[in-house]
């Protein structure tokens, strides 16, 4: 395929792009910087990089989709030999959506929500092939065919609210090869969805290229992705192409440093085979070059016979009322009989996609939502019988730190007293003392004590998240809740993080019960790591047990689909599965199904699976 | 219809333009006549207001009708003789017809008249129940019989509570029918009413007096006055009453219309409480307020010039009132101030409440702040209380509500000069707000309320109308004139007794 | 059902320093005239050149001094009473703000308070507050304050706590919904997760989060009640004379549109300038606010 | 869908009690009716049997649930200004003039602002933009008395174009019409300007651009039906709004509807009828939100009332 690529002349040829938005001040100032590359007939590039490397304003300044009025795009951009940039613009809507065709990232926000599916994708024929209404039904249903939607004809009518994230992606995708373009631009559009959805959607695009005969390009900041699919590759960052070359000289041989950071900050799954502990990840320092951190391997110990947090059964449903009388017409089985412990110093994982009741677990332990039913015991005492003050106190042991750094900080509170608040609460220290406790804590994390009268949006994501962090270990928690908690970071910064969370496992003897989508994180940092699926335990034992002989199908489906960043590994051709991820809703007075652990190994439990799951072993 | 409405809308302009340009009111021999409010419904005998009054007229006729002079004249009577101190035989007109055809006869007088006399629960009962039977003589004939001697009996029947209806008509469809559906046997039949809107009447074709040249009249009721004015000046309705005063001269210069004074006999008084404990109690402090407001000026300034200064109840076209209390008044500043000084008063040193309503007379507010600026000019402190008329009338309706001055305008439903005082008598609605009580001033008004003969009667009410005027227990301040608006297309004059009598209108002739 | 709590626009919590706040020309335009005319209510006596209330005579419905027939003795004129036209306005500005200004603070005071209650902890209280924002929003407004005033009289204090009484609802519907929304919000749930007191978090984090839509709400709320006096003024209920009120002078200066148009023009115009004003500084306000337009 | 109607009328029930109560006990404090029916020459002796009549001798909570009986029967009392006419009747007889000013007030309102709002947003910050906003905020700052009084002025005085005042000639609505929808059509046009400007940046208009579609057809097809919500939440908000509004309105063009009754019921403490149009005006209002709800679920395929 790349060999093809390099003979023929390209589809789309960019030279020395440049993109300036006008800023608040007035001036123009610029994102892309003289950014060059090309891509060839039926060829796929991607474009990596972190957020605000200027990737996306890349793709849509090929579009022309930024706003003239405070937007500047200059270079060349030629589609096929046109220059696109001296196209008028009633010009440059006949090539869009007609020779390049563009995804998008969030299928749940880009499909309009008010318009049926199926007209959504004929309004692209009757705008560029002149179709009649009835041809453009017709052909809308073989594009909805061809995106392997099972019954197509019937979804024409649907709306997408209706459909899950994977399938509106679909339809995203039978949009944009409506009419055949040369050049498909597909932003991040794997990003929102689950692991299996994202393997799903990948195959489906490489096997709709290899169909139609399309260019890609490919902007991703999962270099896992990019292993996976491009077949050359543009690094960049802060608005230049650092780097471009084939994938696999990239990976084997990143010439540029940011690129080398970007490919040593990537836990890969299957990277700690035969490693016992977690472990910390290689982080290259951007700024300087060859500073290299020697990764170190961890050894926090779960001492002690006792568990500190022990789960039994535990239950946790939402009523969903509807009707006349708003009577509980259903009910969501968020977590369904779970059980588990943790031990001081311990990490346990819970893994699985959305909708499988991670965080609901994570927020039950706490007791941020009421669970159904269930024992939770800390240290000895039972949480479900605490109440008001009590319980508060019982907040102490156990913190949280949430997913999005941006929503986790009260924006008008600075970051001195949002670390502040909960030893005052808690009465810990008073006077001048707590003032010296704030400065510790985030010294602690990395952060200056200077940085106590700012607030949260002066910081970057990562800088947040480690405040939160300061915060959650203010009051000397015995275990911290970790929902997501590096999930919305960049690779580089998630790497830090997640550095951080280990190093104060070490010094502090934290527990933590980690919670994440990701299994490639998970198996860095675990010591062991319980496979979640919808509401129950399918899989739990020690982290190399789990990921090395992954016994339930469910798990091993999981382990699959994960993009390996590795051009070497690819081309392992995945079957074009269209299968959905359940829902935990059930109807009132559903009895869940009575679960059989089978011991694998010592403390490698998995849950003996039915029907369901059938040959997909 | 609306889309209609709204495609069509521009010829519709033009053509709706060229209509108002080319057709006036006058030429569709259609009259509309507007006022600010509505009529409650066409109960003759419930209701309390002149100005429903004066839309009633063109439906129904009295026994006795006042004249544009204000003169009693034969109306359905044709003469009418004293029969003794206590009764008075009518003769009946002949040939007259109410609106459905029927003949109008003693009967109907009969029960015309002995309902609001025997009636305690309708509103007009307190004008009729001297009155204690009507005798039927003939169909043509009836002699009305009253508890006393009641002198002013054909003031009683020259009002539209004792207007004649069919009997038989209000016994077929009851008086809640009648209410919304009246007959009588008046110039104009009605036709249709539109509660707050319009009440619309044809001509009627067999009145005794002949047709009336309008074929239609119309009574539209238009709250706002500057909506009113536009509405005269667009030739939206012929008549309108109440013209606010400042729109005189755009009324005037318009070349649409013009104005005419509107004889009230509506007073303006103040009402002082002089009760124990309240400062005006003192003679001297009324005097001096008496003497500290200037009401040629209020007239001037607030009233833009309309109105006569007056120290009575007292108007022209009202029967046994002591002219001399008209046009004229007593202004006397330094005077005021040495009463106030010899009552103890400083300057500054009294204050006293002036309450009034706002909007239900014209210019009620801008009196009263005149007035306060007045009394303030020679040291009384006033505090001004406007409010709302239904506010207001619950606030002094009570005895002993009045704080201290209270602004009452004061109509003549009975057009005679002991309507205007017997309510003063001890013990009576007024004199519970002012807590004037005067054995003398009782006496002469129940003497005048039995005395037939005219001259001792006047005498009577004369010497009660000065000795009230002089208690100072209430102010009087001028005699309201109204301002009515009327198309140049029609010729009407309008009479004192402030109705809109509309037969006698007729489009001028040029 | 559609998610009514939240007034479009209006919605997401605000994360703005002061200095960030780039004053508009509109919003510049807006702040200066409130300026003007707070100062002119403050400083109404020393600014006035005549007593407001005291007719003059012998100078009624005297045009104003740059018109025919002016007079340099009354720059806006005199009204029919010959009270000094500028006198009034300068008086007439402490009504307009004081109805305009304490009616929303009280009214928001209640709404902020009913929202922060009904939306934090949900339950048979929220039924119950709610249930009294939909029976007031069910009766037309202006009937209820008619029927209020017309009740219970028409003093300026009684306007102003029934305009507090009445008018709340919008507040309470608002806040309510960013706290539902806020409720979500990772932040509220961290503070609850490191034991702080229900009341605490409401009050520490949850509160200044919904100052922004509150202002908003408020600025533009000032200017509809400072209408709605003009209004309840036309309809016979406003404050009652002596006292000066800018809405009572454009309702009783309709009756000399054609004659005398200064009477109702100036009134009308000081009240339009206020209110736009206001208008642009809520929209001034509503931009800034905005998180999507904070960068 | 009918379920979910039905539900929404059965939550109307406690909202109308709380309506009846504070609409009760208002009037009932207030002064006494019996002198404002019995007028200026009332005597004490009728006063007080009409009290008696009207069992306004009874302690207030009785007369209440006395009223509610009533109302539960239909019976919605009477009207003291009228005659003692079933104050149902009064009020329902006015209810078609004010719902034809509504009504036109609506479709003026809709009709200024869907342009302007659209051509204010497409238009932002440009002449076009700036005149809908002005025009819009000039509308909102103008009281609705002082906009009619002009109305009437320039095109029913001067120029003679539609009558001034009443409502029985075809083009009587046209002034009060506008009068009324001026408020909210400035209200609109802010709203759709905002709404279509934020709906604008929203990625499936990104996606429509994307599939090369033009302006107006993203206008029209993708971003007036998303913006539609908020256009229709501001009608519902406003459905009280357009009915404190005819109040003032029709006592300007003397208009004879409920509003124009409503002041006069007032003045005269008509508390049958007073409360009549409260009770009645609250199912209105109340009936409006409930299609805007409904219309919601047209407009919006996501929101489902079952």
């Amino acid at each position: 395929m790349s060999a093809k690529a390099e003979t023929a002349s390209p589809v789309l040829f960019v030279k020395n792009l440049s993109t300036s938005f006008r800023m608040q001040d007035g001036r123009f100032h610029k994102i892309v910087k003289d950014v060059s590359f090309d891509v060839g007939p039926r060829e796929t590039v991607a474009l990596v990089g972190e957020s605000g490397s200027g990737k996306s304003v890349t793709a849509l300044s090929i579009m022309r989709l930024l706003a003239a009025s405070n937007s500047r795009v200059e270079g060349s951009i030629q589609l096929g030999g046109t220059e696109l940039l001296a196209l008028p613009e009633a010009k440059m809507q006949a090539v869009r959506g007609n020779e390049i065709a563009m995804i998008f990232q969030e299928p749940m926000t880009s499909l309009n929500p008010v318009l049926p599916i199926g007209s959504q994708i004929a309004e692209v024929l009757t705008r560029h092939r002149a179709m009649s209404q009835s041809a453009a039904h017709a052909e809308t249903i073989r594009l909805l065919e061809k995106v392997r939607i099972p019954e197509a004809r019937s979804r024409f009518a649907e709306y997408p609210h209706r459909l899950s994230g994977g399938m509106r992606q679909r339809v995203m995708i039978a949009m944009a090869l409506a009419c055949r373009p040369k050049l498909l631009i597909a932003d991040e559009p794997t990003t929102a969805l689950d692991v299996t959805i994202q393997a799903q959607t990948l195959a489906l695009i490489k096997a709709l290229q290899d169909e139609d005969g399309m260019s890609v390009l490919f902007i991703t900041h999962d270099m896992g992705v990019v292993a996976e699919i491009a077949d050359r590759t543009v690094v960049m960052f802060k608005g230049e192409a650092v780097e471009v070359g084939r994938t696999e000289d990239i990976f084997n041989q990143p010439r540029h440093p940011y690129s080398r950071t970007l490919l040593s900050s990537v836990p890969k799954l299957g990277s700690m085979t035969g490693v016992p502990e977690p472990m910390r990840l290689p982080v290259f320092e951007t700024s300087r070059e060859n500073a290299e951190t020697v990764p170190k391997a961890r050894r926090s110990k779960p001492g002690a016979d006792q568990p500190l947090l022990s789960v039994r059964n535990l239950t946790t449903r939402f009523d969903i009322r509807s009707g006349l009388l708003r009577r509980v017409s259903g009910r969501v089985h968020a977590v369904e009989n779970v059980s588990f412990d943790i031990m001081p110093g311990e990490t346990l994982s819970l893994v699985g996609e959305s909708g499988c009741g991670k965080s609901t677990t994570g927020r039950s332990v706490t007791r941020l939502v009421e669970p159904t039913s269930g024992e939770i015991r800390l240290v000895g005492t039972d949480i479900m019988e605490l109440n008001g003050r009590a319980l508060r106190a019982m907040r102490r042991n156990v913190q949280m730190i949430f997913q999005d750094p941006f929503a986790s900080l009260d924006p008008r509170t600075t970051v001195g007293a949002a670390v502040a608040e909960p030893i005052l609460t808690h009465e810990l220290e008073t006077g001048p003392h707590v003032k010296e406790r704030v400065a510790d804590l985030l010294r602690r994390v990395g952060l200056g004590p200077d940085v106590a009268g700012r607030y949260p949006h002066e910081f970057s994501g990562g800088q947040r998240q480690r405040i939160c962090i300061a915060r959650a270990l203010a009051l000397d928690p015995k275990l911290i809740v970790a929902d997501e908690a590096v999930s919305a970071l960049d690779v580089s910064i998630k790497a830090q993080v997640m550095n951080l969370l280990l190093d104060l496992q070490e010094t502090l003897g934290l527990a933590y019960l980690f919670i994440s989508h990701d299994m490639a994180v998970v198996e860095r940092v675990s010591h062991r790591v319980a496979v979640m699926y919808l509401g129950e335990i399918v899989e739990i034992g020690p982290r190399s047990a789990v990921f090395e002989n992954p016994q339930h199908p469910y798990t091993r489906k999981l382990i699959a689909a994960v993009p390996i960043p590795d051009p070497a590994r690819r081309g392992v051709k995945r079957p074009l599965l269209s299968d959905e991820i359940r829902s935990p809703v059930r109807p009132t007075g559903y009895e869940p199904a009575i679960r059989v652990y089978r011991e694998v190994s010592p403390g490698h439990f998995v849950q003996q699976w039915g029907e369901e799951w059938g040959n997909a072993a | 219809m609306k889309r209609r409405l709204f495609a069509g809308m521009m010829p519709k302009v033009a053509a709706i333009m060229l209509a108002s340009a080319g057709l006036s009111a006058a030429q569709a021999r259609d009259l509309v006549v507007a006022q600010g409010i509505d009529v409650p419904g066409f109960d003759i005998h419930n209701h309390s207001t002149t100005a429903v009054e004066a839309i009633f007229v063109n439906i129904f006729d009295y026994l006795v009708m006042r004249d544009g002079k204000g003169d009693l004249q034969p109306a359905l009577a044709t003469s009418w003789e004293q029969v003794s101190d206590t009764a008075m035989r009518f003769k009946l007109r002949e040939g007259v017809l109410f609106h459905n055809g029927k003949e109008l006869k003693a009967e109907d007088v009969k029960f015309s008249i002995e309902r609001p006399a025997l009636d305690k629960n309708v509103m007009q009962n307190s004008f009729y129940n001297t009155i204690k039977e009507v005798e039927i003589v003939n169909d043509r004939e009836v002699i009305i019989h009253t508890k006393g001697p009641d002198p002013i009996l054909l003031n009683r029947l020259s009002r539209i509570g004792s207007g004649i209806v069919p009997k038989h008509y209000v016994d077929e469809v009851g008086w809640n029918g009648f209410a919304t559906r009246p007959i009588g046997s008046g110039p104009f039949k009605f036709v249709e009413w539109k509660r707050d809107d319009r009440v619309v009447m044809e001509a009627f074709d067999k009145h005794w007096r002949g047709r009336p040249v309008w074929d239609k009249l119309i009574h539209r009721t238009i709250p706002e006055d500057s909506t009113r004015v536009g509405e005269l000046l667009s030739g939206g309705v012929d008549i309108a009453t109440n013209i606010p005063s400042q729109d005189v001269e755009r009324v005037n210069s318009s070349g649409k219309a013009v104005t005419k004074p509107w004889q009230s006999f509506r007073v303006m008084t103040l009402f002082a409480n002089m009760k124990e404990g309240s400062p005006l109690a003192d003679p001297r402090v009324r005097e001096a307020v008496d003497l500290a407001i200037d009401e040629k000026a209020l007239i001037d300034t607030a009233m833009s010039g309309l109105g006569v200064p007056v120290r009575g109840s007292v108007a022209p076209g009202l029967s046994a009132v002591p002219m001399d209390l008209h046009n004229t008044y007593l202004y006397d500043p330094d005077r005021a101030v040495k009463l106030l000084t010899d009552a103890g008063y400083g300057p500054g040193q009294l204050s006293i409440k002036l309450q009034g309503p706002s909007g239900r007379y014209a210019l009620d507010v801008e009196m009263m702040e005149v007035i306060a600026v007045m009394l303030e000019a020679v040291g009384i402190k006033v505090e001004i209380e406007a409010l709302e008329w239904s506010a207001y009338q619950s606030r002094i309706w009570e005895p002993n509500k009045i704080e201290g001055l209270a602004l009452i305008g004061h109509s003549n439903s009975l057009q005679d000069g002991f309507h205007a005082v017997q309510r003063a008598r001890c013990g009576y609605e007024f004199s519970k707000k002012t807590g004037w009580c005067d054995k003398r001033f009782d006496e002469l008004v129940n003497q005048s309320a039995v005395t037939v003969d005219p001259k001792k009667r006047d005498e009577y009410l004369s010497e009660a109308f000065h000795r009230l005027t002089d208690s100072r227990s209430i102010l009087f301040l001028f005699q309201v004139q109204n301002i009515i608006g009327i198309n140049r297309a029609v010729a009407w004059d309008p009479s004192p007794d402030e109705q809109l009598w509309m037969f006698d209108a007729k489009p001028a002739s040029n | 059902m559609a998610d009514t709590e939240t007034l479009p626009g209006l919605s997401p919590p605000l994360v703005v320093p002061a200095r960030r706040l780039h004053l508009s020309p509109l919003a510049a335009f807006g702040l200066a005239m409130l300026t003007i005319f707070v100062l002119m209510a403050v400083l109404a006596p020393l600014l006035a050149p005549y007593d407001p209330t005291t007719p003059n005579l012998r100078a009624r419905l005297v045009p104003p001094m740059w018109v025919a027939k002016g007079s340099a003795d009354h720059i806006l004129g005199t009204d029919h009473l010959g009270r000094d036209m500028l006198s009034r306005l300068i008086y007439g500005s402490r009504i307009a703000l004081s109805v305009g200004f304490l009616g929303v603070v009280l009214a928001s005071f209640i709404g902020v308070s009913v929202g922060l209650i009904a939306g934090f902890w949900r339950g048979p209280v929220d039924s119950i507050l709610m249930g009294a924002v939909n029976i007031l929003l069910a009766i037309p407004n202006t009937l209820l304050y008619l029927t209020v005033l017309a009740v219970f009289g028409q003093s300026l204090l009684l306007m102003i706590i029934v305009i507090g009484c009445i008018n709340w609802t919008t507040f309470a519907r608002v806040v309510r919904g960013e706290v539902l929304s806020l409720k979500e919000r990772e932040f509220i749930e961290a503070s609850r997760s490191i034991g702080q007191h229900p009341v605490v978090t409401l009050l520490r984090h949850v509160l200044p989060n919904v100052l922004g839509p509150i202002i908003v709400i408020a600025t533009l709320n000032v200017a509809a009640l400072i209408i709605l006096e003009a209004s309840l003024s036309f309809l016979g209920f406003g404050v009652q004379p002596p006292t000066v009120t800018w809405g009572r002078m454009l309702a009783d200066g309709r009756n000399y549109i054609a004659t005398a148009w200064w009477l109702a023009a100036i009134p009308g115009l000081m009240i339009t300038t206020l209110t736009l004003s206001l208008i642009f500084i809520g929209d001034w306000l509503r931009d800034r606010l905005d998180p999507r337009n904070a960068s | 869908m009918i379920n979910y109607v039905i539900w929404r009328i059965l939550q109307m029930i406690p909202i109308l009690l709380g309506v009846t109560l504070i609409v009760f006990v208002l009037l009932r404090v207030s002064g006494d009716p019996v002198l404002l029916m019995l007028g200026e020459d009332a005597q004490p002796e009728q006063i007080e049997a009409l009290r008696l009549a009207l069992g306004l001798n009874k302690p207030l909570y009785q007369q209440y649930l006395m009223y509610m009986a009533d109302l539960l029967t239909g019976d919605f009392g009477n009207s003291l200004r009228y005659n003692g006419q079933p104050a149902l009747q009064v009020v329902l007889e006015r209810l078609p003039a004010t719902a034809s000013l509504a009504a036109t007030g609506l479709l003026f309102a809709v009709v200024i602002s869907l342009p302007a709002g659209i051509v204010a947003a497409l238009k932002q910050h440009r002449m076009a933009d700036h005149i809908a906003s002005s025009f819009s905020i000039l509308g909102q700052a103008m009281p609705n008395f002082w906009l009619g009084i002009m109305l009437i002025l320039i095109f029913a005085v001067t120029l003679g174009w539609f009558p001034v005042s009443g409502s029985d000639k075809p083009l009587s609505v046209v002034l009060p019409g506008l009068t009324l929808g001026s408020g909210l059509a400035a209200m609109l046009t802010r709203m759709l300007r905002s709404s279509l400007l934020e709906v604008m940046q929203q990625d499936y208009i990104r996606t429509a651009r994307a599939k090369g579609l033009s302006q107006s057809t993203i206008i029209v097809r993708h971003a007036l039906r998303n913006a539609a919500l908020s256009y229709l939440t501001v009608i519902g908000l406003e459905a009280s709004a357009l009915m404190a509004g005819a109040v003032v309105t029709e006592q300007v063009f003397a208009w004879p509807g409920i509003g124009l009754l409503a002041i006069q019921a007032i003045n005269s403490r008509d508390m049958a009828v007073v409360q009549t149009i409260v009770i009645l005006s609250s199912v209105i209002v109340m009936s409006m939100n409930l299609i805007v709800d409904i219309l919601y679920s047209v407009v919006d395929p996501r929101i489902q009332h079952g």
